[in-house]
């Protein structure tokens, strides 16, 4: 291999054959009502962590549609679970619940990864 | 035949007492050696107190007499005294009445148990006589009580319950020995009555009965091997099943008296708090979440704690009300059991705010803290503004613009790590202001920050408490505008806090406070709680609906809360006008202050550190 | 895929392209890298098919690239082409023929400018005459060669010595065509059959025999970019492109790509070496690349040209497997025989022969 | 004497004018340029948002010509038209010529044509159709699948083809596109178990009463999923499936994705039929090309030319019964005209 000084650059496009779709399956499967987000952004508006950083349930929601687990797994990290999302979304999802999900998705697939 | 070996058809009871008591006693072993070194210093420094006489007092009161369930539900309470109760007296007195026969205390057990086998002879003394009338009517009593639990297990509705428990097969092996043991055994009290004419007025007669139908003397030995068959099948059943929880529960009450606490992970007090439940389904009918079909009450986690297939759905599915809690006859800590099971259930989750820093910090003696939800109810946040600004008290608003979440919902989750930093950002800023009070509109911040925020020299009030101190010192004057109102009590700031009359004394100054059947320690949680993560939204309006249709049924002008989840919650049902208790005392505000000429003035601007 | 439907579209981009008299502007790539083209390109318009073409040694470079890499002003750029159109008036010349993609959207932007805003060509026109004292008029026509080649690809099919066919199977051989962004993409009027179906290499390689491979990429740029490759940390960017499609039409096992565009050719058949050399990724069958050939070469060869003498062996990658596939009889010692005269056409050769 | 009308399409709006019209003691004339009555409707297979039978409304309009004041001519198109009198002299392309006292456009819309969009490949790639193609293909029912023979696993619904696009010159919204696509990927869902529709979206236009509460249970119940973006291009793989390219404009990034199947949601045009009558009568048009009210709020039906009225789309997009109460009060607004006269 020769080096010409330059690296091919990784493409910023979501290819959706490349979807590993566990994630999203595993957090519907128990709380369905995360398929009616909208995207309003009304959650993030109102988020205590969201007035404090970049944190977004709407890219989080992207995030699992998409399968970017690891950007996911670090974003998720930061809420704090407060609940005001819920009683802004109208929608009525159960963000907390999803929030929940995630997390334990998270554990559970990096635990059968370490296992198998 | 020498009476000192034990008849053969003893030996299913012999077996059956041996092993329930090798299994008990090492279970109790096992228990006291799992708890934690501290909690084994308070027992054994417990033990020669005044605390075990009143665990022996209690576990009679709980374990025999049954008072807690009596309480609760009188029908039911007779149900299991009269088993526990009657069975205890069938021993003792039994015990009794075999020492008086042999005139000395050295006599095998299985004597006295199998008494009128063993002691064929009529009674001739009145004694004799009125021990076995005793015996009959005790064992009456107890088949009272069989029967009912029999009533019970085919048509819970006698016992005006909504629903009995399950059952798995261990249990359904003791519940079906235990129905047959009394039975069996005032069968064959009767035919050895009919044969040998003795026993009680009540047993003779039916023995005489029996006899005029039957050759009794060959019934006399299988009916006596079948009560102790029996027995044998109940006590060998007995560890493994459901009715554990008579022994647990004596030993809980002895942890319970000597201090034992539960901790933040599973250990064996634990353990021997999921023993203890009796399954009596008392919590099943205090819980709200009945009319929403949703089962994943106390009962059923705690079974599913004992079976080990406890799943997230029914953990995670729990208002946290302290319903149950408060109606449980054992005394079982429900709500931290739940939450120490989410704790394991979550441990592996991370969490991550390291973008939390340090802020704003004023110097003030009095810190307001809204709380998150507060901010979704502006009315309350400005209706605690104008308190404190008729009232002229200079007051850091912490969280107006930004601040952390106070923690308590993360807890709510089992997720206390998480949790800890977010308290230690809040309590940082909290001790750097150097208050002495703390004000918290939101209960669930509010017991948060008394239990878990460890701030020493600061009084953490919550905003009823707050105001009615303001009206008691004169600072505010409430006017009375007559209304019919009703009081709801916050879960987190009732059962939670145990702060009932504080509110209701600020109300009484506003309006006529409409007694209700649902309030203090039996108050209806508004559906809005947050412990519950997995309860969906139409579920949430369907307990909130109920708990709003119960109040209306009194025909209030207003319904009155002191918590912003509760009235944000209620709000939705759109049935009654819905006021926090800052509110209700904001609007009765002039604004031009009897304190004017002490200027209030907001200290963010004034105080800026 | 519907080729009907296909054909409509064509249909409605067909644009009026000069029938002779062509003042002929280079390209800078291409004379240097693909010589043989533009050898071709002229022998055969004056040679074969009789045309007038003017080959004007006084005109320079559009300064294309120095202007999409930020370093040439657009008024420096239009002065220079229009100092072009006044070396074309002054020759007497109205149909300009650009060979080079970049030149003929450089072209077309400019006229298109002119014609928006007036006022910026009147600017020129002084600027021009303050540079140098010319006058100029915007020419008639403005075709790039390829519309050229179309438009006369009928009359090569007439002198064809090789189809487009595997000399094995029989099958057509499976092409690729690559037009370039600047042909038609800024204004697909101006490109034959537009720009999302174009023609203009598909109409060749039908006439000649082949069949056009439509794959999912086929609209994506080579990566050249020009800043994505002049600047070498952006030369990541170029490659990935440039991967992309090689990734989208590997599947079809295409015999060839064929490219309108200098800059195109060059960036699909050196690209395929740096990712043979980078990424061990070779796309064509064996450890060959894809063949990767301008549309003159291909006419050269389908007219029976010596492979070498259209400059063949100036390409990254080896050709041999597509004269082998065509059947071309070619001299494979000679590839880099660099005594090697320019031999005349095979068809003389064979008839000769006769 | 009764007076008379000349219905000018014999479409939904053309028809419930007409009818009305004749229920109130008039003679009513339709000229039908396509030899069936009913225009578009017949081509529907479901409506919107109750799934309801198309075949419902087209027999509600064959019941309405049945009146003996409604005379219809197929295949006839107007050819000139005059003032006579207090009426008008209309000629149409056959041997007959109407002498009438109001005339009555309903000349309906024309469906945009896909192939216009050239970069989504209709007419080229095989498995690129549009909303129309597969209302006829729910109408011949059965099995359902792709033109490569295959049951589609994963489809495509494009919105806003043909509408709210500078690039077709058609810059409005046809209103009835959205639901219209989320009432076909529930059709298709419910056909086709397990399938993965998503839909493409500018944005999501659930105007009427029960349209979101559709939308919602396109998600929820089958799992329908929406991506903000509008395609950019389609490309046919090697298998015949489609590579759709698109941004996610939510999460920002370029998205690819291969589908099975490709819908474009085309939009309504003012056809050829609404610009020929229309110059024949000349009365004026909007800027897009619909046949210009003469008060946008007030006076909906009126022509910017007395005795000139319109109903239906040929105004403007329209759903069913928008057409429908739009040609009553059209149907008012002659009455009123005539009554005055």
């Amino acid at each position: 291999m020769i080096d010409f000084g330059y690296k091919i650059a990784e493409t910023r496009t979501i290819d959706y054959e490349q979807f590993d779709g566990r994630l999203l399956e595993f957090v519907l499967e128990n709380e369905r009502s995360f398929v009616k987000c909208l995207s309003c952004g009304g959650c993030t508006a109102t988020c205590s962590a969201g007035n404090l950083i970049d944190f977004n349930i709407r890219k989080i929601n992207l995030f699992l549609r998409r399968g970017s687990l690891e950007e996911l797994s670090k974003e998720i990290d930061k809420c704090m679970l407060c609940g005001k999302c819920v009683l802004v979304c109208p929608r009525d999802i159960n963000i907390r619940n999803v929030v929940m999900l995630i997390k334990k998705g998270i554990v559970k697939f990096n635990n059968e990864q370490i296992s198998s | 035949m020498n009476r000192y070996l034990p008849e053969l058809f003893t030996l299913p009871f012999i077996i059956g007492t041996v092993y329930f008591l090798i299994l008990v006693i090492t279970r109790f072993v096992r228990w006291f050696l799992g708890l934690s070194k501290i909690d084994k210093i308070r027992v054994w420094k417990g033990l020669r107190t005044r605390k075990t006489w009143q665990s022996v007092k209690d576990s009679v009161r709980e374990g025999l007499l049954h008072r807690s369930i009596f309480k609760v539900n009188p029908r039911l309470g007779y149900m299991h005294m009269s088993l526990a109760f009657g069975w205890f007296l069938l021993i003792v007195i039994g015990h009794i009445e075999t020492m008086w026969v042999e005139g000395s205390v050295h006599f095998p057990i299985y004597n006295s148990i199998f008494h009128r086998y063993f002691y064929t002879e009529h009674p001739s003394s009145f004694t004799g006589q009125f021990f076995a009338t005793l015996m009959d009517f005790i064992l009456l009593f107890v088949l009272s009580g069989v029967f009912l639990a029999f009533l019970k297990r085919f048509s819970s509705s006698v016992f005006g319950m909504q629903r009995s428990t399950k059952l798995k097969s261990g249990d359904r092996i003791a519940l079906i020995s235990l129905w047959f043991i009394f039975p069996l055994r005032f069968l064959a009290e009767s035919i050895t009555a009919g044969y040998y004419h003795n026993g009680g007025v009540v047993s003779q007669s039916v023995g005489k009965l029996l006899a005029s139908g039957f050759d009794l003397e060959k019934f006399i030995y299988p009916s006596w091997t079948a009560y102790s068959l029996a027995i044998g099948f109940f006590l060998i059943a007995l560890p493994n099943s459901r009715y554990m929880h008579i022994p647990a529960e004596i030993f809980y009450i002895f942890l319970r008296n000597y201090g034992v606490k539960l901790k933040r992970r599973i250990n064996s007090y634990t353990n021997v708090q999921v023993f203890s439940c009796s399954r009596c389904g008392i919590c099943l009918d205090a819980c709200q979440m009945n009319v929403a079909g949703i089962r994943t009450q106390s009962v059923y986690m705690l079974k599913n704690i004992r079976n080990h297939n406890l799943t997230d759905d029914v953990l995670f599915n729990c208002l946290l009300c302290g319903r149950c809690q408060q109606t449980c006859p054992v005394g079982i800590e429900l709500n931290d059991l739940r939450i120490t099971q989410r704790i394991e259930s979550t441990r592996q989750y991370n969490s991550s705010y390291d973008y939390l820093r340090e802020g704003k910090i004023e110097k003030s003696k009095v810190i307001y803290f809204a709380g998150c939800m507060t901010h979704l109810t502006p009315g309350i946040k400005e209706s605690m503004k104008k308190i404190f600004h008729v009232a002229g008290i200079q007051y850091w608003f912490m969280d107006e613009e930004k601040a952390p979440c106070c923690g308590r919902p993360l807890m709510q989750a089992g997720q206390f790590d998480a949790a800890e930093k977010l308290i230690h950002n809040n309590r940082q800023k909290i001790l750097g202001s150097g208050a002495d009070t703390l004000v918290v509109s939101c209960p669930i911040c509010y017991k948060v920050f008394y239990e878990d925020y460890a701030l020493p020299n600061i009084k953490v009030v919550h905003h009823s408490e707050f105001i009615l101190d303001l009206i008691e010192k004169g600072k505010i004057e409430a006017a009375n505008e007559n209304k019919r109102m009703i009081y709801h009590d916050p879960c987190e700031l009732g059962r939670g806090s145990n702060i009932y009359d504080q509110p209701r004394e600020v109300l009484r100054r506003y309006g006529r406070l409409v007694p209700i059947a649902e309030e203090k320690e039996n108050s209806l949680c508004c559906g809005g709680s947050l412990s519950n993560i997995n309860i969906p939204m139409e579920k949430r309006d369907v307990i909130m609906n109920y708990a709003l249709d119960s109040y209306k049924e009194y025909d209030p002008d207003m319904l009155v809360t002191s918590c912003p989840l509760c009235k944000k919650t209620f709000a939705r049902g759109n049935k009654l006008e819905v006021k926090d208790i800052a509110e209700v005392v904001a609007e009765n505000l002039s604004d031009v202050s009897r304190h004017n000429d002490k200027k209030s003035v907001h200290s963010s601007k004034a105080q800026l550190v | 895929m519907k080729i009907d439907g296909k054909r409509n579209v064509w249909h409605n981009y067909q644009k009026e392209i000069a029938d002779d008299h062509f003042y002929y502007v280079r390209s800078c790539i291409r004379q240097n890298f693909f010589p043989g083209s533009e050898y071709f390109f002229l022998r055969v318009m004056k040679e074969e098919l009789g045309k007038d073409v003017f080959d004007d040694p006084k005109h320079t470079t559009c300064t294309g690239i120095g202007y999409h890499s930020d370093v040439v002003p657009f008024e420096t750029i239009q002065t220079v082409v229009a100092r072009h159109f006044a070396l074309m008036k002054e020759s007497g010349y109205k149909n300009l023929a650009v060979s080079c993609v970049t030149s003929f959207g450089i072209y077309s932007e400019i006229v298109e400018t002119w014609k928006e805003f007036p006022e910026e060509l009147e600017k020129i026109r002084n600027l021009l005459r303050k540079a140098t004292g010319k006058e100029f008029d915007v020419p008639e026509n403005i075709a790039h060669t390829s519309d050229i080649i179309y438009k006369f690809k009928g009359e090569i099919a007439e002198k064809q010595q090789y189809q487009l066919v595997n000399k094995i199977t029989g099958k057509p051989l499976q092409i690729v065509e690559h037009i370039g962004c600047h042909y038609a993409k800024m204004f697909p009027t101006k490109g034959v059959g537009g720009a999302e179906f174009p023609q203009v290499l598909a109409g060749m390689i039908e006439e000649w025999g082949g069949e056009v491979i439509d794959y999912p990429e086929r609209r994506h740029c080579c990566g050249f970019g020009f800043r994505q490759y002049l600047v070498q940390a952006n030369r990541g960017y170029s490659l990935a492109n440039s991967k992309k499609k090689f990734e989208s039409m590997a599947p079809y096992q295409p015999d060839a790509i064929i490219c309108n565009c200098p800059g195109c050719t060059m960036f699909m058949d050196k690209w395929q070496y740096v990712l043979a050399e980078t990424e061990g990724k070779y796309y064509g069958a064996g450890k060959h690349g894809i063949p990767v050939l301008t549309y003159e070469e291909l006419a050269g060869l389908v007219m029976g040209y010596d492979p070498w003498d259209l400059g063949l062996q100036m390409h990254q990658v080896d050709s041999e497997p597509l004269l082998d596939a065509i059947g071309i009889d070619y001299d494979k010692n000679a590839k880099y025989d660099l005594s090697k005269k320019i031999s005349p056409k095979k068809v003389l050769i064979k008839s000769e022969l006769d | 004497m009764k007076k008379t009308i000349l219905t000018v399409g014999g479409g939904l709006a053309g028809i419930e004018a007409s009818k009305t019209l004749a229920d109130m003691g008039y003679s009513v004339s339709i000229i039908e340029k396509e030899n069936d009555l009913g225009g578009k409707v017949n081509q529907w297979h479901q409506l919107f948002p109750d799934f309801r039978e198309s075949s419902d409304v087209q027999d509600y309009i064959k019941q309405s010509t049945g009146s003996k004041d409604i005379m219809v001519f197929p295949g006839t198109e107007i050819a000139s038209i005059e003032k006579k009198d207090n009426g008008f002299y209309v000629k149409s392309n056959k041997a007959v010529a109407f002498d009438i006292d109001a005339i009555l456009l309903a000349t309906g819309f024309e469906i945009f044509a896909a192939e216009r969009k050239e970069e989504f490949g209709y007419g080229i790639y095989d498995n690129v159709i549009t909303s129309v193609d597969l209302e006829q293909k729910f109408r011949k029912g059965g099995q359902f699948y792709n033109a490569g023979g295959k049951v589609p696993k994963r489809i495509a619904f494009i919105h806003c083809v043909g509408s709210r696009d500078a690039k077709t010159g058609n810059h409005y919204c046809s209103k009835v596109c959205c639901i219209t696509g989320i009432k076909q990927a529930i059709e298709l869902a419910k056909l086709i178990p397990g399938v993965e529709i998503f839909c493409f979206y500018m944005d999501l236009r659930m105007y009427g009463l029960e349209y979101e509460e559709l939308y919602k249970t396109a998600q929820e119940k089958y799992g329908i999923q929406f991506i903000r973006g509008r395609l950019s291009e389609a490309s046919e793989n090697i298998d015949n499936s489609i590579l759709i390219k698109c941004e996610d404009t939510l999460s920002g990034r370029p998205l690819k994705m291969n589908v099975d199947l490709v819908v474009l949601l085309v939009g309504m045009e003012a056809g050829e039929g609404t610009q020929n009558a229309g110059t024949i009568c000349n009365v004026e048009f909007g800027s897009q090309r619909f046949i210009s009210c003469r008060d946008a709020h007030l006076r909906r039906n009126l022509t910017t030319r007395d005795g000139i009225f319109t109903a239906g789309t040929c105004t403007g997009p329209m759903s069913i019964p928008e057409t429908l109460e739009n040609a009553r009060s059209a149907a008012l607004e002659i009455h009123k005209y005539l009554s005055e006269k």
